[in-house]
C-alpha cells in the first residue's frame, strides 16, 4: 500500500503538465477559472490542440492511434488538464460513440469516422433520450425503417447537449416492435446536415441554451452507417454506458473549484467566518474522501485485484459536490448573488459590474448545476444499482 | 391563540388570488421579464386592490391593516411569483408611518397608497453584507430644514424604476434615515435584471437632497428589515405551495418503467420530506408575522428563527422539486424552475440562512419556545 | 389570528401552574429535570395524585369523571406539567386503553374499569406487538379461543412497556382466521394476575429494563372482558391510535429539555463554543417550529375550521428533535460520555461520579432515545402515510 | 499509487479474523463487559499473535511493522468489537520507541511487546476535552534521574489495569511527556465501565515518581493522539463492516406487510447512502496510515479530516442501522446493538466530530486533495 504515484507516473504527470502549460490558451483557461460562457470556437480550439498532439481520445488505445494509456496516468492527465483550467473535453466523440465504433464498428467505420473524431475536427452528439424516456432508456421510440440501403428516420431525442453544433449524432434507433424492448434497438450514426433533421434549442433555467431537441422527419440514413448487427443497439449502447466511469466523479475539477470558492469566500470576507468557513472545511473532506475513492478504483484496475463496483458511488458523490461548491459559492456572494446580468457572464464584458466581476456568473453556475444530479442516470437511478450491489 | 383567517382576511385572499389568476399569467410575467423586469402597469394594478396602502393609515388613504393581512397578500404573490415589489412598499410604508415626521408622511404616503409612488429602501453597500450597522453614505446638514445625502447603495428593488428611495447614512457619526427623490439632483442609477427575473439597481448619491425621515436610523432600519422578513417568508409560503403542487402532479402523471413516478416509494419518501418542510415553513411565517408587532428584542428574536427556518425549507423544497421533475425541471419553459429562481432569491433578501443562524445562535436565552 | 392565548386560557394556565407547584414531589421533579432513573413508586406517586385530583385522566370527558378538558386545555396541562419536570403520564390506562372502554365498553365494563384507571391504582400495559408483526400490527398471531363463557388465550406479545409493573394488559387476539387480516380480531382486557402469564425482560441498548415479552399459555379470560363484538377489535385499535394525536409531538418536554442541554453545555464550556452553540440554535428553532406546528392543529381543532392532517408529521419532527437533543447532551459532555456507570444514573447514588452528576446519564438516554423513531409507528410508516396524504 | 495489501499484510488480517472468530465470541465479549470490561488473559492472546509488538523493534521482540499493518489488525479487531485497548498499546509503543531514551526503550518495549507490561496514555483533564495543549499536572525533579509528577487524568483506558501510563505535565512551564507505574506511590485509580461495555479509570498522582520520556511533551503527545487517530478510523471501519453486513441480512430476512424489507425503496436507498458512508470511512482510514509518516504540519490536517469523515460515517451508518432494525436494534440482546455503542464511542475518542471540523477548519490552505 502506497499513496504516492510511482517515479514513473509522477514523471508522466510532469510532462503532461509542461505540454498542457505550454499548450493551454490563457484566455480559455481565463475563461474556465471563472466559470464564464465557453463558445464553440473555444471548445473546438482546445480539442484541436490536443488533437494535434493525439491526446484528444486520450482513453484510446494505440491502435486506433491513443496514447495506450493506463488508467493512473489517464487519471493523471485529466487532472492536469483540469488543474490548469482547461475545459472538459466535449466527451460525445472521443469518450462515447468511439469506443463503440472501435469495439462494434466495421474496419471501414473505423477508418472513416475515428480520424475526424481524433482530430477534433468532427463535432458528435449523442441522441438516446426522448421525450418521455428520461430514466428509461430502453423505451425508445424514435424509428428507423430499412427501405433498401437506408434507412428512413422518424421521431425525436430530447436533452441533446451541444447538439446545435453537432456535426453527426450517434442514436438509438427503434428498428423493430417484436419482444422486449431493449431487443428491438439499434445504433446509427446519422449525418446531421441530412435533409429532415431539425434542431430547436431547449433554454435552461439559467438561460443558458446547452441542449437541444432534435427532430427527424424522414430522415434518409445509408445502411452501411449501422453499427454492427440490427436490433443489437442496446447491447453497444450499455457497453458505451460502463465505459469511462471514474471520470464521472470528476474530482479533479472539484478539486480546482474548490480553490476557487475559497478565493472568492476570501475576497467577499466569507473565508474567515467561522460559519461559513465550515462549510468549505467539510466540502474539503468531501472532495478528499472522494479523491481516496477514485483512486482505490485506479488502484483497483491497475492490479486487477478486487474490483470495485462503485461507479454509483462516484456519480452520487461527485454530482453531490458539484452542487454543493456552485452553491457555496453563490452563498459567499449573498446578496451580490441576485443580480443576474447575461452579458457580464461573457468573458470580454467591457461593461460595468455589480460588486465585482467574478460574482457575475455564480448564481447562474448554480442553477446550471442543477442538471448534475439528473443526467446520466439520475441520482435515485445511481441509488437503486448500489442497493442492488448491497442487497442483491 | 387562533390561527383561522378572518372572513376580511380570506376576501383580501380571493381578492389577490383572482388578479394573479387572471391577469399576472406566466405568459405576462415572462414579458416583463423579457422587458426588463418590472411593469409599472402590473404594479398599478396592485395599488388599485389597495395593496400599496396596506400598510397606510386610513386617512392618509391606506387600508391601516396589520401583518396578518400583509402575509395574506405576499403568500398569493408568492404563488404567482410576482416580480413588482409590493413587499418594499409594504416595508417602507410601514417604517414610514410609525417612524417619520408629520409632513413626510402626509406627502409619501398618500402616493404611496396609490400607487403613484414608488418607495423602496436602498440600505445595502458593497461592505455590508446583511450586516445594518455597516454604512459609509454620509448626510450632512444643507440649509434650514434639508440635507444632503453622499454615497453608494446596491441591489435596491426596482431602484431605476422607484420614485423615491429610504437611505440610511451616517449624520454626525450616527447612522440616521433619510427620504431621497430619484429625479433630484446628485442620484443616478444603474438597473439590470436579477436571479428571479426582476429588476434592481446600483444607486449613487452625490450630495443628493434628503428628507430626514428618523435620527434613530438603525432602529428604523432593523424594523423596516424585520417587516421585509416577514413578507419574504409569506412570500416563500405561497411559492413552497404552489412548487409542492406542481411537483405532486408531476408525479402523479409522469410515467417511467411503465408506471407513474409517484409508485416510487423513495420519492413518495422524499415528497414527505418536504411536505414537513412545507409546513414548517408556512407555521414559522405565521409566526413571523405574528411577532411583528412585538418589542425590537423579541421580534428580532423571532424573524432571525423564522428566516433560518424559511431558508432551510426553500432551499430543500426547490432544489428537490427541481430533482423530482428531471430533465423537464432544468428549463426555462417550464414554470417551476421560475419558482426555483424565486426560491433561491428569496433565501438570499434581508440575510440568507447562514446570517440568521448566527442570529439566532447570538440572541439565545436560557428558555425558548414560541413564547420565550 | 392571535399568537396569544385567551384571558381565559392564561388564568387556565396559571392554575394548573400553582397546582403543579404545591403538589409535584420536588424530588420526582430532580430526576425528570436530570433525566435520572424513575422507579415504579416514582411514576405510581405521581399519577396517584393526579388521579386524586381528578386530572389522570385529563383527556376524559366530564361524563366518565375526567375535567372535560379542551384541546388548548389539554396542551396547557401538558405543558405546565412537563416544564415543571412532572413524568409524563404512563398512557396505556388512561390515555390509551380507558378511549377504548368509554367508546365500545359496555356500561358496566365503564363502571368496573374506569375508576382504578382514573385513581392510578391499576396499571396498564398494552398488548399489541408481536414478534414478526412490528410496524405489520395487522398480523397478529395471539389467539383466543371462545370455550363457553370464557376465552383460551395463547400466544406471546412483545416490546410491552413496562409490563413489569401490569395489573392488567389490553390485547389484540386473533378469533377468527377468515376474511382478511383485520377482520379476526379482538380485543380483550386479562388480569396478568391469570395463571399462564408471564412476563420476560427485554434489556435494551442502554442496559435498561423497559419493555418486555408476555406470553400467554392456556390464559383463561372471562367472557366478559371482550370489548365490543368479537372480531371488530381492528376497528377499536385504530380508534385508540387516531386519539390523542397532538402530544405524539412531546414539544413541551422538548421545550425543557433544551433548556437542560444549554445547562450542560454552559457547564461544559461548550455554549460559547461557535460551532456547538450553532447546533443547539438549530434545535430551538425546530423546537419553535415544532411548537408552532402543534398550535395550529389546536387551533384547527378549537375552530373546527380547516382541519390538519399533519399527525405524521407530528410524530416525525417530534422523535428527531428528541434524538437530537440526547444526541447534543452527549456530545457537550465529550469524552465524559465515555464513562458508562449504570449506578450514578440512580437518584441518591452515593459514589463519586466521573466529571460531574449531570453527564453520567447522558449517554444512556441518547442510547434509549434511538426508539423514538421506531415505535409508534415508525418514522418510515410515517412518511408512507404522509406521501399518502400529499400524492394520494 | 496502490492500495492492494501484500500478501504478508492478509496473512495478518487472516490470523487476527481467526483469533476474534474463535475466542473472541459474543459471549466471551459478554462475560468480559459484565466481569467488568477488560480481559487480561484476552489481552495476552492478542499478545501472543504478536500484536501488542506490532510497533516495536525487533530488536526490542516486536515485529516492527507500519501503520498498514496496524490499520488491518485494528480493523479485525473492529469487525469483532474487541474491548481490550490494543490500540492504545500502538499509540504508547509508538511515540515509546520513536521519542524516548535508549534506557526507558529497553526497558519498556520488550515488555509491551511480550503483553507482561499494559502502557496506556493518560493524557485527559476535566478541563481539557479534546485540546491537547491544557495541562494542569505538574512535574518536579526529584533526585538524579527522577521526576514527581501529580494531578489528575480522566477517562484513562483500562486505567485500574494497566502496568504504567505515558503523563504529560507541565515541567518548568512547558509540556513533557513521563512514563508513571501504576503500582508506585503516589497513584491511585478508579475504574469503571465504558459505552462500549469495555473499561476505563481515573487516576490522581500525588508527588507520583516518574521517568522523564521527552521534554517536547506537546509534540509526542499530537503523534500519540495522531496514531490512535488512525487506529480509531481502522477500528471503526471493522465495525461499520460488521453493521453493514448484520443489516443487509436482517433486510433480506426479515418480513413485514408479507414481503422482505429489502424490497422497499426506501429502505433500500438508506442502504445505499450507509454504503456511501462506508466507502467514504474505508477511504480515510486508508488515508489516515498512509499519512501517519508524514511531517507533523501534513500528519495532523490529514488526521482531521480522516476523523472528520469517519465520525459523520460512523454516526450514520449505525444510526441507520438501528433504525433499519427495528424493535431488534434496540436491544441488548442483539449484537448490533453493541456495534452501535462502539461506533458512539468511537466517535468520542481523540476528538469528536465537531472537534475535528473545527481542527480541518483552522488548517485549510489555499489547495485540497489527497496530495495537498
Amino acid at each position: 500500500m502506497d499513496l504516492a504515484f510511482t517515479p514513473e507516473e509522477q514523471k508522466f504527470r510532469e510532462e503532461v503538465r509542461a505540454w498542457v502549460r505550454e499548450n493551454l490558451p490563457p484566455e480559455i483557461a481565463h475563461k474556465v477559472h471563472n466559470a464564464l460562457h465557453l463558445t464553440r470556437e473555444d471548445m473546438q480550439r482546445w480539442a484541436k490542440i490536443l488533437g494535434k498532439k493525439g491526446w484528444l481520445g486520450y482513453g484510446w488505445p494505440k491502435q486506433f492511434g491513443g496514447p495506450g494509456w493506463s488508467a493512473v496516468q489517464k487519471h493523471l492527465f485529466e487532472e492536469e488538464t483540469a488543474l490548469a483550467g482547461a475545459p472538459r473535453i466535449v466527451p460525445f466523440g472521443p469518450v462515447m460513440v468511439a469506443p463503440v465504433i472501435m469495439a462494434f464498428g466495421s474496419p471501414e467505420q473505423q477508418k472513416r469516422f475515428l480520424p475526424g473524431i481524433a482530430s477534433g475536427e468532427v463535432w458528435w452528439s449523442q441522441g438516446y433520450s426522448e421525450p418521455g424516456s428520461g430514466s428509461d432508456l430502453a423505451s425508445v421510440k424514435c424509428r428507423a425503417e430499412k427501405h433498401g440501403d437506408k434507412y428512413i428516420v422518424n421521431g425525436q431525442k430530447t436533452w441533446t447537449t451541444l447538439a446545435q453544433y453537432g456535426d453527426w449524432i450517434f442514436c438509438l434507433v427503434r428498428t423493430s416492435t417484436e419482444g422486449k424492448p431493449q431487443t428491438g434497438i439499434s445504433f446509427l450514426l446519422i449525418d446531421m446536415k441530412s435533409r429532415g433533421v431539425t434542431v430547436r434549442p431547449i433554454i435552461m433555467l439559467d438561460g443558458g441554451h446547452e441542449v437541444n431537441e432534435v427532430f427527424f422527419d424522414n430522415v434518409e440514413v445509408p445502411a452501411e452507417n449501422l453499427i454492427g448487427e440490427e436490433n443489437k443497439g442496446w447491447t453497444y449502447a450499455k457497453h458505451l454506458l460502463s465505459h469511462e466511469r471514474t471520470n464521472i466523479a470528476d474530482v479533479n475539477r472539484a478539486k480546482r473549484e474548490l480553490e476557487r470558492l475559497k478565493r472568492i469566500a476570501r475576497s467577499e470576507g466569507m473565508y474567515t467566518d467561522t460559519r461559513f468557513r465550515d462549510e468549505i472545511a467539510k466540502l474539503e473532506v468531501d472532495v478528499v474522501a472522494l479523491e481516496m475513492l477514485v483512486l482505490r478504483v485506479l488502484s483497483a484496475e491497475k492490479s486487477g485485484k478486487n474490483p470495485l463496483d462503485i461507479a454509483g458511488l462516484l456519480k452520487i458523490k461527485g454530482s453531490e459536490i458539484q452542487q454543493r461548491y456552485t452553491e457555496l459559492m453563490m452563498l459567499a456572494a449573498g446578496p451580490y448573488a441576485v443580480p443576474f446580468v447575461k452579458e457580464a457572464m461573457e468573458a470580454g464584458y467591457q461593461g460595468e459590474f455589480v460588486g465585482a466581476a467574478y460574482l457575475a456568473p455564480l448564481a447562474a453556475t448554480y442553477l446550471n448545476m442543477r442538471k448534475t444530479t439528473i443526467y446520466g442516470g439520475s441520482n435515485e437511478v445511481q441509488r437503486n444499482i448500489v442497493a442492488q450491489v448491497v442487497l442483491g | 391563540m387562533d390561527f383561522d383567517f378572518s372572513d376580511d382576511q380570506e376576501q383580501l385572499r380571493d381578492a389577490v388570488r383572482k388578479w394573479v389568476d387572471r391577469s399576472y399569467t406566466f405568459e405576462r410575467r415572462r414579458a416583463i421579464t423579457g422587458a426588463g423586469g418590472f411593469d409599472r402597469a402590473a404594479y398599478g394594478e396592485l395599488a388599485e386592490l389597495g395593496l400599496a396602502g396596506l400598510y397606510v393609515a386610513e386617512d392618509q388613504g391606506g387600508m391601516a391593516m396589520g401583518p396578518v393581512e400583509a402575509m395574506v397578500v405576499l403568500e398569493e404573490l408568492g404563488r404567482g411569483i410576482v416580480l413588482e415589489p409590493l413587499k418594499h412598499t409594504l416595508v417602507t410604508s410601514g417604517v414610514l408611518g410609525a417612524y417619520a415626521p408629520e409632513d413626510v408622511r402626509s406627502a409619501w404616503l398618500p402616493k404611496i397608497a396609490s400607487g403613484e409612488a414608488l418607495v423602496v429602501l436602498a440600505h445595502q453597500e458593497r461592505k455590508g453584507r446583511y450586516r445594518l450597522d455597516v454604512c459609509e453614505a454620509q448626510a450632512t446638514p444643507a440649509g434650514a430644514q434639508g440635507w444632503k445625502v453622499s454615497g453608494e447603495k446596491s441591489i435596491v428593488p426596482a431602484g431605476d424604476q422607484a420614485d423615491a428611495f429610504l437611505v440610511p447614512a451616517k449624520a454626525n457619526g450616527k447612522i440616521a434615515l433619510f427620504l431621497v427623490e430619484r429625479q433630484a439632483q446628485g442620484v443616478s442609477t444603474r438597473g439590470y435584471p436579477t436571479l428571479e427575473g426582476g429588476r434592481a439597481a446600483e444607486l449613487t448619491l452625490r450630495d443628493a437632497p434628503a428628507t430626514l425621515v428618523s435620527e434613530e436610523g438603525l432602529t428604523v432600519l432593523e424594523h423596516a428589515v424585520d417587516i421585509g422578513i416577514a413578507c419574504t417568508c409569506a412570500e416563500a409560503v405561497g411559492a413552497i405551495d404552489k412548487t409542492m403542487q406542481l411537483t405532486a402532479e408531476y408525479l402523479n402523471t409522469r410515467k417511467q418503467f411503465g408506471v407513474t413516478l409517484s409508485t416510487f416509494q423513495a420519492l413518495r419518501h422524499r415528497m414527505a420530506d418536504m411536505k414537513m418542510q412545507q409546513e414548517l415553513a408556512r407555521s414559522m411565517s405565521y409566526y413571523a408575522s405574528l411577532k411583528l408587532n412585538a418589542p425590537p428584542e423579541e421580534r428580532r428574536r423571532a424573524m432571525a428563527r423564522a428566516k433560518y427556518q424559511l431558508g432551510v425549507s426553500m432551499r430543500f423544497v426547490g432544489q428537490n422539486s427541481v430533482q423530482l421533475h428531471g430533465g423537464i425541471g432544468v428549463t426555462d419553459e417550464y414554470a417551476g424552475s421560475h419558482y426555483f429562481r424565486k426560491l433561491t432569491q428569496l433565501e438570499l433578501e434581508f440575510g440568507d440562512t447562514l446570517h440568521h443562524l448566527g442570529e439566532v445562535s447570538a440572541r439565545m436565552q436560557d428558555t425558548a419556545g414560541v413564547f420565550a
